[in-house]
């Protein structure tokens, strides 16, 4: 089972687990969710992409997860435009027979999807449009460890 | 061949897209940014002097020393920020 | 905020982890959620516990988590008692500003609580309690790799 | 003190808990299952020849060597198998 999908709009978290893991006989679920942080300032993010990129490129990680991990399922959901404080960016999803392979998979795929997946988020503030969001180098880092 | 750019790249260019017809001479990437940076201020300011800008050519990642022949769509933008 | 619960009754995983972060400006949260299996076979599976034992347990792992990570809020919830198929036994949710951080702490809690929290499962079928499930030698090891 | 059985040590004692009263000789953990074996055929089934039974003093994991006294309730159990 694998789920990949671009969008706009918000998502809901039980109801995205509920189409990878129904009729399924499911023993460990591991999701993350990369959320938009206020932080004091932001009205959101804007989130700018690449949409047949993004989509390609989503796909070859999962591929590259499915070819790592004995994976019983993938999900992967990110959004592009205007993104609320509070509202979710990114989740990623992973069912697997035992915990192990199911926590590296989504932590892998969230690496790769970090420093691959061709989105740009610029902030949001009361003046507009601001500063686009710089790339972490602890992005790049964490991406590495899981060699080539 | 059709070339893309995205987030600041799209902002200092000053266009999301457009068609480039660079000369024979110009076969990989690399050259392909030093011949657009010959353009104008726009590309000189999108592309910078160092390597931070990425490319993509048919929509995989690709390293500056690669060669642009046969690509259709080569797309040019930032460090990704997504997830 | 810190969510530790036993409890016989099934949980949903949305609205647990609203309590964890409404309100709060979080970043990235990872969960994870272990599930009773069919396996063809099982009824259910049948979970004894040490109740003091197993809260205080709990609590102890929580805090070495929160001693190695900066975590925003963690939550553990696990039941015991006569648990389906298809419903869930644990659930582990971390917040934090950066995933890494949320990842290791959510794979260390779950690690811990496999071979530290006082919980027993034994399988039910057709015939009745069956036997006691047996400890996984991967699970100390997984363990183990935490140091001390 | 009292002792607690679970899992599969309560189901071969035949008792989920009882008032235990060593004699002073018996002072630490794995000298109190020797004690225990010794009391009957369903203690030496529920303990075995090995090291498989753990054990926890006043709620918290305790290795054999540990001792006893001042200890007001002790648990056995299997390794476990939650989560």
């Amino acid at each position: 089972m694998r789920i990949l999908r671009l969008q706009k709009e918000p998502f809901e978290l039980s109801a995205e687990i509920a189409s990878l893991t129904a009729g399924r006989d499911v023993g460990a679920l591991v999701t993350f969710t990369g959320l938009c942080r206020h932080e004091g300032r932001l009205l959101g993010l804007e989130i700018e992409h690449y949409p047949d990129m993004a989509a390609a490129e989503i796909a070859r990680v999962v591929e590259e997860a499915c070819g790592r991990w004995p994976l019983d399922g993938v999900l992967v959901i990110h959004r592009y435009g205007l993104i609320r404080p509070g509202e979710p960016i990114v989740l990623v999803a992973t069912t697997s027979r035992h915990r192990g392979e199911a926590f590296a998979a989504a932590e892998f795929l969230m690496d790769y999807l970090k420093t691959r997946a061709p989105f740009w988020k610029r902030e949001h503030t009361r003046a507009g449009l601001g500063e686009w969001v710089g790339a972490r180098e602890e992005d790049a880092q964490a991406a590495e460890k899981w060699g080539s | 061949m059709k070339a893309l750019y995205f987030a600041w790249v799209r902002e200092r260019v000053g266009l999301a897209e457009e068609e480039l017809a660079p000369p024979a001479s110009v076969a990989t990437i690399a050259e392909l940014i030093d011949w657009l940076r010959n353009r104008g201020e726009n590309y000189a300011a999108a592309f910078g002097d160092d390597r931070t800008v990425r490319a993509a050519l048919d929509r995989r990642h690709a390293k500056p020393h690669e060669r642009i022949a046969g690509a259709r769509e080569i797309a040019f933008f930032p460090p990704m920020t997504g997830g």
